[in-house]
């Protein structure tokens, strides 16, 4: 019987010795804003659809800012994000200007999309971030393919593929990782257990505690880490991209962390102990990063303050431009089917009369 | 009777077959605790445990596949597939194992199982949360395609399809589990499956449709009646495959003119069989070509409102439709 | 010019299209050492070498998903599925993927794929190798689905849709591989998509074909033609999503008659789609019922020869339908 | 990152120690006399395929006999073989009657299904052999279904679930392994590691050496043994089928074999290297049992003669079995779509003409 294997756990307060890349804590202070403004512009959503301001449906990500800002920090343009339904914040970190993603939001003309799929699933060709369908996995594994040209193409790229645990039961999941170890593409394959996929406990899904064992079943390193950690995730995912950068293969990286609130705004998640919840509240990777900072006297009330403002201001701005796009007009729905246009075809429909009689009787 | 919305007749038919036959169980992601995405399955785990209602890993592909095996081991499941669009890991169990198990056997392993799905658009779900294939299961001999229009029907016929020793891909139309009421026996009864309805008789022309858009389509019969006295006959297909031809071919033959509503794609569409059947098997009754309803041929349904519009039917694209062929 | 089988002219096409761009490359199961099931590939590995000729994991999946992250990226992959009977487990990665990026990024990533895929009976391979699944992907806007029916059209419509800018399903027909041979230029040339072809003109009446059936229907045809003197106009659709339906709705217009011809299902098959585009477009001009020539809504094709003839197309099966219709 | 973990490997002398339920060696003369059974009966039938005598194909497991019969010995009637396009002769195992077995192989009307799948791929229902479709890993997952009813049903038996290396990569056997690790099902599932998936080899399957390490991703014992070691096989199986009975839950068995042949009959196998053909012949696992009962007094030239003579006498009859056995007729290829027949609906496909004029003008 094979024995259990323990993931390698790395201790935050390590890493805050061994990671110091940048002079002046700039590094953890970058860290630490990104996750406010990331949870800033998640809660101005969830107002925004209270409120009834766009339709469709939002998948919030409050509660794991330390995983989708730590793994996702310093890409190259020309690295991808392959994400996940949960990871519209990850837009922000690649570079994604806030008016296009709450233009995104409200589905109109101006978003990336131009309102054909849901108010979070959008991508941004021009700096690489797959547009996502709703199949859970899916975008892994054509995060795959990208990977397979950057190989072929010898470029010095990395693919940065995010989604929950609940995407490892999938047989999409296993293909894509399994083709990943075979060829050794460069992915960092994140898989965020915030312990439930939608109303399912993770023990419902896996029969083991640590993702990343299974990292063992391709032959690629698997990590764990505490996903509200943002210090740590960043390390973790630091060393799996620069490996992938370097030609050394794929990583799976398991975060441990938690969602506040439903899987979506449509969900009350009456499924979870109310207990459980306050205890992940507990352990606000933001607040965390403050105390830790303010301990190595890198932060402030003020200097929050002022972020907040900043943020604030940006996402107003952002939301004014989205509100004031133009909606998409029905026909254009016809549009970018194909390569070619479809609209004659779709919008008239010929008759044909008889050419002659061929003179046989009837 | 009780007044019951679509999916408290789809809850009912569950809880009275599980109550039934021990041998039903459900399967599927959130069917438990949470009682399904859209509360289908509310109140049956603390009913029946989790023997008997299995939340699943999220994995359609062996959702469906373990069901199959369970089928063949005697059991009747009735697993769920969240939406139709994520049907697709699921294919090769739903096309390649249930679908050809008894033929391939010669009869002596069968799939008595039904696959919930829940499918259809004008909800504003975007491009992932709103189709409406069923047509891929229609072009697969072996199943039986099952789609209601109305709460009755909703009941009855998921109690006929469980009890049936064919798989069966039943599809729920999300639109209709909460938009429409109506009287629903709380007693024992099934509609019987393969066997299209006449849901309002009429003698002038003959529309055909299933699903939400045959409610549309009553709607626009019943315009049809105000505005030009026409009397538009209703036909409520049911089940899509294998087909009840008979019934809309007779229709055809007594009202001489046909169109087909549906939601899905027009190509290869179940309008498309249709009309091919009528064109081949009721040629002499036709006095004008038989026009077809439906989505335009793009990704369903996109996800902003004007898209959302423009891609789907709506009772006033019926009437012009069915002036059209009337004007013929 | 040389004489060349549908199979030579595939891997001709393939390599000069790897010549031509180095941003074509293949991946599938057992291409690169074997040369393929049915030795398409063949060469092609020694020629052009592991990074562009790909020996895949078993997985149809991230075959085709890795395949479409590829294209994104600025190659133009040529992933191979070994049968069609196979497919399912890269359905979503072609329905959901491939299909809808276009659309879903409104035109900013795209996905310039071609996907071989190995199709079709009469060849005794039973129910998993003989199936004949086209319907699936005519009916997913988004994908373009070419079926070539002869060598020539085989090597210039691979070149047209490996240079395509939209993902193409690409069936090539195991029965046609190596049973018919013709002049194929071994100079570039492209057999424009979405084109139907006259394959034979008539006047008498419409048939319409694609594939290996096609070739039956020529012979059909000929035979037509020296029994009865009837000139039959046959249309190889070659294209078969999206469908060039002017080509066969003008023929329509001139025969007035028209049979469908394929050897999928009935059910929605492609001739559902090409019948109920005639009862609605050219109506006014038919003066029979549209017959289809199909196999029977069975899982197809079973093994044993006599089963297996009973479901496929034949000669003769498409005479007796063209005097059938000659004769109303 | 994740340590390599040595799937255990059971030597064999060990176990012929700790191993002995019956007195004079008789487990180890029926694994034998089974192995030789298989292997007649398969070589018989490729000298079947290439006198014509029957159409299709055909996948032998010749060399790998071993795997074959160690996993699937003395079953119970109730207990299910999920068997793939390679486990033809499981079917000897189960008690599948050889006529049926070579009606089958001739396509004929008396065989398990009546002239429908390919030669070899038929089920047996009166002793639970699940009808294999020829989508790799399909079986396992059905199966996993019918372990899910023996566990629903409260019945003490198992699913012995086959297929080779290659399916490993498929998300369908990812799906069904994780299935039956998150609800403990009874279940053994063998891996035949035979090196190649037609012509590809493990190492561009998958980036592991050891097929049973993947059990760790699923919380289950996975254990690799020597594929031509009839009583290795053997007693990992039975290890791990009493556990599955006792409802301990499922098992992963990796079985390191090789075949001997083509992957199919078509398949000159041209891929492999012939020094790799010839050492592993010579690692002939009947062979090696031979040797093995000869130096414990079980074993005489006698016996095998004996034995040879009766198998070959029940494949001759088998044989006039099927080739006197009726073709099935074309029109049954219209039975057994549904539980109704289709024959009407597809022999008579009716004509309707107008009921009665509706008054309106054309
Ligand atoms: C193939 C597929 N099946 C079902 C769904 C519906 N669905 C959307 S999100 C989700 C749960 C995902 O859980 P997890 O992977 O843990 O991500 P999380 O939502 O927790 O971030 C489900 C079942 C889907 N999108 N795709
Ligand atoms: C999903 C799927 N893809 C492809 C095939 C074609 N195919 C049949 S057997 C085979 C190789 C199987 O290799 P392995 O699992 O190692 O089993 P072995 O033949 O070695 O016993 C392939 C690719 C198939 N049957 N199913
Ligand atoms: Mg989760
Ligand atoms: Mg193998």
């Amino acid at each position: 019987m094979a024995t259990t294997v323990e993931p390698t756990r790395i201790a935050a307060d390590v890493l805050m010795e061994k990671q110091s890349p940048e002079p002046d804590g700039a590094l953890y202070r970058r860290l630490y804003s990104y996750m406010l403004k990331c949870r800033m512009v998640e809660e101005r959503i969830r107002v925004l659809y209270r409120q009834g301001r766009f339709a469709g449906n939002y998948f919030a990500a409050v509660g794991q800012e330390a995983t989708e800002v730590g793994v996702t920090l310093d890409l190259l343009p020309e690295d991808t994000i392959a994400p996940s339904h949960r990871n519209f914040v990850t837009h922000i970190m690649k570079g994604t200007p806030l008016p296009l993603m709450f233009a995104q939001i409200y589905g109109r003309k101006t978003s990336p999309d131009q309102g054909r799929s849901a108010p979070a699933h959008c991508g941004y060709a021009p700096l690489n971030v797959i547009t996502p369908s709703s199949t859970i996995a899916a975008q892994l594994n054509v995060g795959t393919g990208i990977a397979l040209a950057y190989t072929m193409r010898r470029r010095p790229n990395v693919v940065v593929a995010l989604s929950g645990e609940g995407s490892t039961s999938l047989g999409f999941w296993h293909e894509a990782v399994n083709f990943a170890g075979v060829r050794r593409l460069p992915i960092l394959i994140v898989v965020e257990n915030n312990g439930y996929a939608e109303s399912v406990p993770v023990a419902l899904q896996t029969a083991v505690d640590d993702i990343s064992v299974k990292a063992q079943a391709y032959g690629i390193p698997g990590v764990s880490v505490d996903g509200n950690d943002v210090v740590a995730v960043y390390a973790a995912a630091r060393e799996a991209i620069d490996r992938a950068r370097k030609g050394e293969g794929p990583t799976l990286l398991e975060c441990r962390t938690y969602r506040w609130y439903g899987h979506s705004e449509i969900d009350p998640a009456k499924y979870r102990d109310p207990a459980e919840v306050a205890y992940w509240k507990a352990r606000d990777p933001i607040t965390a990063m403050e105390l830790r900072l303010e301990s190595a006297q890198l932060w402030t009330e003020r200097w929050k303050r002022e972020l907040e403002s900043e943020f604030t201001r940006e996402i107003d701005e952002a939301i004014a431009f989205a509100e004031s796009s133009p909606a998409p007009e029905g026909k254009e729905a016809l549009d970018e089917v194909y390569s070619f246009s479809i609209r004659e075809r779709e919008l008239e429909r010929k008759v044909w009369e008889p050419r002659f009689t061929v003179g046989r009787a009837e | 009777m009780a007044v019951m919305t679509y999916i408290d007749a789809i809850n009912s038919a569950l809880r009275e077959e599980m109550a039934r036959d021990s041998s039903v169980f459900l399967i599927g992601e959130d069917i438990g605790k949470m009682g399904g995405a859209f509360r289908a399955t509310k109140g049956l785990l603390e009913e029946f445990g989790g023997d008997r209602v299995i939340d699943s890993p999220l994995a359609e592909g062996v959702i469906v596949s373990s069901s199959i095996g369970a089928a063949m081991a005697g059991m009747r499941p009735v697993p769920e597939i969240q939406f139709v669009d994520f049907i697709t890991p699921a294919m090769d169990a739903i096309t390649q194992q249930a679908a050809k198990l008894r033929y391939r056997s010669a009869g002596t392993q069968t799939c008595p199982m039904t696959v919930r799905v829940c499918y259809g658009g004008s909800v504003g779900g975007g491009l992932y949360h709103s189709q409406s294939n069923t047509s891929w299961f229609i072009h697969c001999p072996g199943l039986v395609v099952v789609a209601p229009s109305r709460p009755y029907d909703a009941k009855g016929l998921l109690k006929a399809a469980i009890r049936d020793d064919n798989p069966v891909m039943f599809f729920e139309h999300k639109k209709l589990y909460r938009s429409m009421k109506e009287e629903v026996p709380e007693s024992d009864y099934i509609v019987p499956l393969m066997k299209a309805a006449i849901a309002r008789p009429g003698r002038d022309i003959t529309a055909i449709s299933y699903g939400y858009t045959l409610q549309l389509t009553l709607q626009a019969a019943e315009q049809m009646k105000q505005k030009h006295g026409v009397d538009v006959e209703v036909i409520d297909l049911r089940t899509l495959a294998p087909l009840d031809t008979d019934t809309f071919l007779e229709s055809v033959a007594k009202t001489s003119r046909a169109v087909v509503i549906h939601e899905d794609n027009r190509t290869l569409g179940i309008g498309a069989e249709v009309a091919a059947t009528i064109a081949e098997q009721a040629f002499d009754c036709l006095d004008a070509p038989i026009l077809r309803v439906t989505a335009p041929d793009v990704p369903l349904l996109p996800a902003a409102a004007d898209l959302e519009k423009f891609c789907t039917v709506s009772e006033d694209k019926i009437v012009a439709a069915l002036e059209r062929s009337m004007a013929y």
